[in-house]
């Protein structure tokens, strides 16, 4: 399963860094929405995120547990196959 | 002149007709699979299995009907039910209709939770699963040997013997599990009810 | 056609491209990558500023194919192997129109193949998103031309006695005038190559590695789709680094970036000069 | 009005001046004998008129654009013989399904396979209809002159859009290969069919309405109105659906709006039919060989007659039943091992006979075999 | 004899063991949703056996494999569905004029087009004759049980291998994908017809001769017979022709050779047919439930029978007017818009009432469906 | 299989593999290359010591595609494009046979480009010899995917708006396993490729470019047959030296030699791996 | 009765049906649309034109009819040849039977050796094209030129705008000089027969 | 019309020099056997001899018009389209 390249640039960065401003604080909404509906509980969200933000619900699906750790660096709504991530802050 | 011969006819009463139903990833067509290889296993009864796929490829709803007859089976379709498994309120809704007066209607209580009738064995399957055999998918299997209990359809040797036929390498135990789990929910719930 | 491109954007800037009626959501199984993919698509067409009318996405048949039918966009879902071949017609017959395909693996390079080789031949103005998950999804995971040899489908059951092909290996060969890889697991990555594919006038290809857990992952013990996808992130390699890498060093490894950039004449330009020669009475 | 000009004409390149006169824009296409000059005409006359001709990398690929082009808004065609017909016959359903006017010539050479590619057949007759897998309806017609094949080609392309529907052109090799004098239509001669576009907003435009009369308006893309063309079967939205409920309207469609307008479909070239007791039926090149049959048998006497049928699909059964209905034998004449001649019988009374006058040798049916044949059944 | 096993089988699957037990060797197919079960049981029992399975880029692919491989000497298959069939009908075609044995499996699913994947039709059975462009003459068969897949199957390969052309065995998405307690055939249970190889020496050898019984013996590639098979017309020494006294023998052949032994093909199961005043005719998942249709209207005596045609092509036009000679009705059930039911109206005199009933939204008829029908024509 | 290679061979040799029966002369025009080319192939075979019973020729539909018939093998004139497809069938039913195919630029290419990519992809054991005349001869001189930007064609009669392929670089990139190209005028060394590429066990691609005076050399103005064959020893460029050629240098050459060559498994034997495998019930 | 139909018919008087026969290279239907064309351009007589070709798709005898009517014509093909040019002997003896008793018979005697009558017009184009016009390609001019000249049914004129008018570029002197022979040659010959 | 290859060892050798022993001398049979059935006529073993043997008939078929230089180097043989050439010393 080789995949070997050729030719011209490279042009591969990774995801952008989080913004690093982004602090929730308690009573604020909660930094993303999450579209329940849509949500297929496929865990990517909560896998990927780098800063440990969810908990899966009894059903799998994520539940901001840690709000305040988020930085909304993207990386969780970018990779959600479902669309079921946005956020009001961005 | 009009219905004469639709209002005499009747279905033959010599097919036993069976339909499993729930959504996608819930193992009914699996289910009946192990049921229709059992009594195959078993004795000369015929045995026909059919399943209807829901508009897309995958999940949506699931059905898979079970014919069993002494005789030549014709049609491989249900007609009218005789046993109706459901495992969600979706199949509840669409195929309740299709089960016969006094046929037997077994319901995952876990998911289901709008009964249009009295008349019926429920038990937690799915959460029976979770909880006691250590796994959601063998919800299927527990059902299966319920059923295997309240209707008598099938022997629980010959039962296991077909679930570990089919079982993917290392869930036997489970399976095995799940069987007795089955079987003993169903024991308890035919008490209940007293028979 | 506005190509100006976007540089802020809103994270719910995809519900924006969803098709009206359609009811998500999709059929995909919970985790497929296709989705990711889908995700990244909205993003970078968003940055473009192209309107939807412009847009023209045609598939052929395969879960990666059922993509246009979710996106309001025109979508132009055919026959199986065949998206390139229609996306022919609908480019040359008004290349005003920016003509996108969304394609599988075995959509694209099985019974597609030559409609693929020929796109790439044409360098005809069409961005190719080519989604390989190895296997065929839709029908419940047989082989497919991308899936490496010694790989389990359930029409290799023994194990896979053939070879597989590098699709990027091969459009360039053909004649494509981009060409690109990357994974889900990139996702920015992702947008960008598939926003500069989109913004280079030619025919563009834009690999994407995408992950069927239910079918290539179980048939080789992969693992579930964060498996799956974060072992992307592990055997990948850009395309920077791997020009100092030796074969065997990139033997299993996914390299990443923009492969192939050649600038030429695209189709439907040298087309219309013939056009206008002709009717100059040149 | 001034004297038309005269022209000597080969058939492909009459086809070529209709298919441009109805308003062709794009061709795509694949050579093959005899249909080659088809191409290679188009691909002189477009640039001409700012259309576009390509060249694909097969059949399968030509039609493939033919419907794209079509989608995008230009009226489209290409040009075949039974090989690559073979080829297109998937996405020529997927034209079917999708309703996407356009227009396929067929130029017929000998068959099955490769055949005989110089020569003359008529035995892809049954395949106009039948080839694609599925339930739909074909509309085919069948020129026999070279002047005909111009006409008819236009008529192709105003069928093909007025019941949003791939229409097929059934020529020959003798057909395709043989050359005549004649006139070209002025342009106004001959009324062009274009495409109904949508009135109503894109909100509410339903892409494949079943409205009453079946026409159901178009947009090209690009227009506005953005909607899903699939070849799945799909509702008016042209969402895909597995629901019976929806899928027998969505194919009930496909049938009734072309078999309940039959009427504006049917064209037949009926001659000396008045007092005819026998009647030559034939399509194509073979109809030629009947007028001229028919013409020498009425001169010395005998009251036969000539009907072409220049539609093929929908079969006219309820229109040769009542032109031949006074007849006592009809002698249908195929380049082929018997086709149509299976319908002509079924559209017949008991009491008609039908006798079959079949040749598959690479050949044209002659004049004086039709004679011949005549003289048997007298 | 040991009491024969009882397993259970997909339908899909019974049609691998029926090729196997016929001698299937080889096979090269490309997935296709209802097929793909033929292609997954080939992939993981010919290995066992020494057999070859391939999947090929695509089905035209497949089916010239298909091809190759039986001129290379084994008995070779390949299973579609409508979309992949219509793909290779230029290639079936290759395969009648070069009269090369091989069986297509076409597991019916809805069209037009990519239609209903998951839902059942048998809207491709015309197109099982007249896809393929040209003049030929197609054999057609169609199981209705898991077992008769099995044993049709296995006649499929015995025909193919006898008239050296190919056969279509047509299933439907119902067939290919319920299951049944079965007993596979035991080996020598079912005869199994093998190639006729030649006996003459390679120069007097005639690959295409035009033998009495219409039997050509047929060597495999290697065994030193080398000759020219070709897909353009040719004479029986395999040499390209474009004489009209060569051409019309080959075409005569083809449909010859199979028409006129039309009794060793055809095949039909009637079921209470003998008192019928009225029957049903169907083949496939539809006789199913017109067997309990049957059986059920006899219970309150009305007189109906059942005919199912295992056989489709060639038509079986004398068969069932002699079955259904005494019948004053025919009720002719189809899931698709009225295929069959023309020829049965074209097989039985004017007098016995022919009435359609056809379902055509992707479920199969059921036998009350049949029964209201009955209740209306009785 | 016999495979000693021959050293002397006479000049006659020819005659004994023409068909018996079959009238010479060919179909072919007077001076079409592609007779050049049987003659090479003859005379390449006979010196493998294969006997004919053992060789298998298919071919698909063109002028090219005719030569079986002429050549005394077990000859499978297929439909057009499809020739790698059948031959595939043949040889993986009959792995001892050997198989041959002759093809042209249109059918390998055109039509025929997936089943040429597949079979390079998967390195069976079929020798193909590739007819590349830049046009469609059979059917009357129209372009094919090898036809020169800009040149003329009855179907490019304003010049060609497309770009051309280049086969051998297409059949590397899928996977072929032998490579080579040579011209008719190099007679000797098209024998040569030939033999070896009959010889090397795996997929080999032996591009020969041949003249097609009466329609590529007609509407391009190149000449007649001797005209074209010379101009191809002008243009002619052997791999060594071309290599340290620049692109410029090299534009409107044809580089011949054996241009690639990998050792690998070939598909056949890697089945009957498996076969032995699964049947030892491994 | 047999036969009785076929005696009484009568091929129709209004046509003439000319077939110009040879061998695939010696443009045969080209010097048929060139005549067909001129007649066209001339006045309002009805003409097609038709081919067929050999058994193989290059080379092989090849012939191309022209059928010439003030009325509408049914059928395209030569029924009786009130014409026929051979420009080979294998033409000669394939189409010789189709010409009718008293139709005009004109032959290339360059090639033609074998002539089964003596009312005919013989002439060697191929060598008087080789010899006198420069190029064996205008065999087929010359022909066309005596045929117009012996059966007068195109003038010079128009005849010479129709071949100008299809005529490669750079060949329009050869093309001329070639009409010129064709014509001078027919005239002496028809003088000679005596006309 | 660039046809640029790449890998592997080059492979180009021109056609194998003329024995150089060969002379043909009058009375001998003529160095090669030319089947003027089946020749067209093409004039590539004419043009392309290095000897100039051949010349062109009235048809344009070759004929041996001086025999004595033939080497029988091969060329026009195995150039010839129509396997119209052999010869009997070879
Ligand atoms: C002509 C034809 N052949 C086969 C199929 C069946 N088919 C549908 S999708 C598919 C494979 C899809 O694989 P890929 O393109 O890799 O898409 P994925 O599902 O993996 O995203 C096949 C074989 C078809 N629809 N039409
Ligand atoms: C399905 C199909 N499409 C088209 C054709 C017509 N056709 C025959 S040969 C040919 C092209 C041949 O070109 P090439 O392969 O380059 O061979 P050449 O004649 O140049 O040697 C074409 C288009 C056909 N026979 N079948
Ligand atoms: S990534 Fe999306 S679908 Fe998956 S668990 Fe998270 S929210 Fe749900
Ligand atoms: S935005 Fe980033 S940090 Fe916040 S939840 Fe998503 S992945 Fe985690
Ligand atoms: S089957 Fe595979 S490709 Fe298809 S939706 Fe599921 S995970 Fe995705
Ligand atoms: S047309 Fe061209 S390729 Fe065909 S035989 Fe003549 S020269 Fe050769
Ligand atoms: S090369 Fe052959 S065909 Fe050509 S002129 Fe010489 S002998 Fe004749
Ligand atoms: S063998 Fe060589 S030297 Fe002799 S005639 Fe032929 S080309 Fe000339
Ligand atoms: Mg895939
Ligand atoms: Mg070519």
């Amino acid at each position: 399963m080789s995949n070997t390249g050729s030719d011209s640039t490279a042009d591969s960065k990774q995801a952008p860094k989080a913004s690093g401003k982004f602090k929730w604080q308690q009573g604020d909404p909660l930094p993303l929405e999450i579209n329940m509906k849509w949500c297929k509980a496929c865990n990517i969200c909560i896998a990927l995120c780098p800063k440990q933000v969810f908990e899966p619900d009894r059903d799998g699906k994520p539940v901001q547990a840690r709000p305040e750790d988020c930085t909304l660096c993207t990386i969780c709504w970018v990779h959600c196959p479902d669309l079921a991530i946005t956020s009001s802050y961005k | 002149m009009a219905n004469k011969l639709l209002d005499k006819v009747e279905i033959p009463q010599d097919r036993y007709e069976m339909r499993f139903s729930g959504s996608g990833g819930q193992g009914m067509i699996l289910a009946t699979v192990m049921l229709a290889e059992a009594i195959g296993a078993t004795d000369d009864r015929n045995v026909v299995q059919s399943q209807s796929y829901g508009p897309e490829a995958r999940g949506g709803a699931s059905k898979s009907d079970v014919v069993i007859s002494a005789n030549e089976i014709f049609y491989p379709k249900a007609m009218q039910l005789d046993f109706l498994l459901v495992m969600t309120q979706e199949s509840m809704d669409k195929y309740y209709s299709d089960l016969k007066e006094g046929g037997i209607l077994v319901v995952d209580t876990t998911l289901v939770t709008d009964i249009p009738t009295d008349n019926y064995y429920g038990l937690p399957f799915t959460r029976l699963a979770r909880e006691e055999a250590g796994h959601i998918m063998v919800a299927n299997v527990i059902a299966l040997a319920a059923i295997a209990e309240i209707t008598g359809i099938i022997s629980k040797d010959a039962l296991t013997a077909a679930v570990l036929k089919r079982a993917p390498k290392g869930t036997e135990e489970k399976n095995k599990k799940a069987i007795e789990i089955g079987f003993a929910e169903a024991a308890k719930l035919k008490k209940q009810k007293g028979s | 056609m506005a190509t100006a491109v976007k540089e802020k954007q809103k994270s719910n800037v995809v519900l924006d491209y969803l098709r009206p009626g359609k009811a998500m959501p999709t059929v995909w199984c919970a985790g497929c990558g296709h989705g990711i993919v889908m995700n990244g698509i909205i993003r970078a067409i968003d940055k473009t500023g192209l309107s939807k009318d412009e847009i023209v996405m045609a598939s052929g048949i395969g879960c990666s194919s059922r993509m246009p039918i979710y996106l309001d966009f025109n979508a132009l879902h055919t026959t199986h192997g065949r998206s390139l071949a229609f996306a022919t017609g609908v480019k040359f017959a008004r290349p005003e129109l920016k003509v996108m395909v969304v394609t599988g693996d075995g959509d694209a390079l099985a019974i597609g193949g030559n409609h693929f080789i020929h796109a790439c031949r044409r360098n005809i103005d069409i961005t190719c998103i080519l989604l390989n998950n190895y296997i065929y999804g839709m029908t419940g995971g047989q082989g497919s031309p991308t899936t490496p040899s010694q790989a389990f489908s359930t029409t290799t059951p023994y194990d896979n006695a053939e070879k597989h092909f590098e699709p990027t290996k091969l459009a360039i060969a053909a004649g494509a005038s981009y060409v690109a890889r990357t994974t889900v697991y990139h996702a920015p990555q992702m947008e960008k190559l598939i926003l500069n594919g989109l913004l280079h006038r030619g025919f563009s290809l834009i690999e994407v590695i995408s992950n069927c857990h239910t079918y290539f992952g179980r048939l080789n013990r992969q693992g579930d789709a964060v498996k799956m996808i974060n072992d992307f992130k592990e055997r990948s390699v850009p395309i920077a680094r791997a020009k100092s890498m030796s074969a065997e060093e990139l033997e299993g490894k996914i390299v990443t970036g923009l492969l192939h950039k050649k600038e030429t004449t695209e189709f439907c330009d040298v087309y219309q000069s013939v056009v206008d020669r002709v009717q100059k009475g040149m | 009005m001034a004297k038309k000009e005269r022209v000597l004409v080969l058939g492909n390149q009459a086809c070529v001046e209709g298919a441009i006169y109805a308003g062709m824009r794009f061709y795509a296409g694949y050579p093959i004998t005899p249909s080659t000059e088809v191409a290679e005409g188009c691909a002189r006359e477009l640039p001409k008129i700012g259309g576009r001709f390509i060249q694909m990398e097969d059949e399968i690929g030509s039609i493939a654009a033919v419907i794209g082009a079509s989608v995008a808004g230009l009226k489209s065609m290409t040009a075949t013989s039974g090989p690559g017909y073979s080829l297109m016959v998937e996405n020529i359903g997927y034209a079917y399904m999708t309703e996407t006017p356009c227009v396929i010539v067929n130029v017929q050479r000998g068959g099955p396979s490769t055949g005989l590619p110089t020569k003359v057949s008529q035995s892809d007759t049954m395949q106009a209809q039948w080839g694609p897998h599925g339930d739909y309806t074909a509309i085919t017609v069948a020129p026999s002159t070279i002047l005909e094949t111009v006409t008819e080609t236009i008529r192709a392309f105003n069928l093909a859009e007025r019941f949003r529907t791939p229409v097929t052109v059934l020529l020959d090799e003798v057909m395709g290969h043989s050359r005549q004098i004649i006139s070209l239509p002025e342009p106004g001669e001959i009324e062009i069919f274009n495409r109904v576009k949508p009135t109503v907003s894109p909100e509410e435009y339903l892409p494949f309405e079943i409205t009453e009369n079946y026409v159901t308006p178009m947009p090209a893309y690009g227009e506005g109105y953005r909607y899903v063309i699939t070849g799945l079967t799909h509702d008016q939205k042209g969402f895909t659906t597995n629901k019976p409920e929806e899928i027998a309207p969505k194919l009930h469609k496909l049938r009734h709006k072309i078999i309940d307008y039959k009427d504006e479909i049917t064209k037949l070239r009926a001659e000396m039919m008045d007092d005819a007791e026998i009647a030559f039926i034939s399509y194509g090149s073979v109809s030629r060989a009947a007028l001229q049959a028919t013409d020498i048998a009425r001169k010395v006497g005998v009251k036969v007659g000539c009907l072409q049928l220049q539609t093929i699909w929908p079969f006219p059964d309820k229109e040769i039943a009542e032109i031949c209905g006074g007849c006592r034998k009809v002698i249908v004449g195929e380049l082929n091992m018997g086709q149509i001649v299976n319908y002509v019988r079924s559209a017949l009374p008991g009491d008609i006979e039908v006798v079959p006058l079949q040749r598959y040798d690479g050949e044209i049916l002659t004049p004086m075999q039709l004679i011949e044949k005549l003289e048997e059944v007298l």
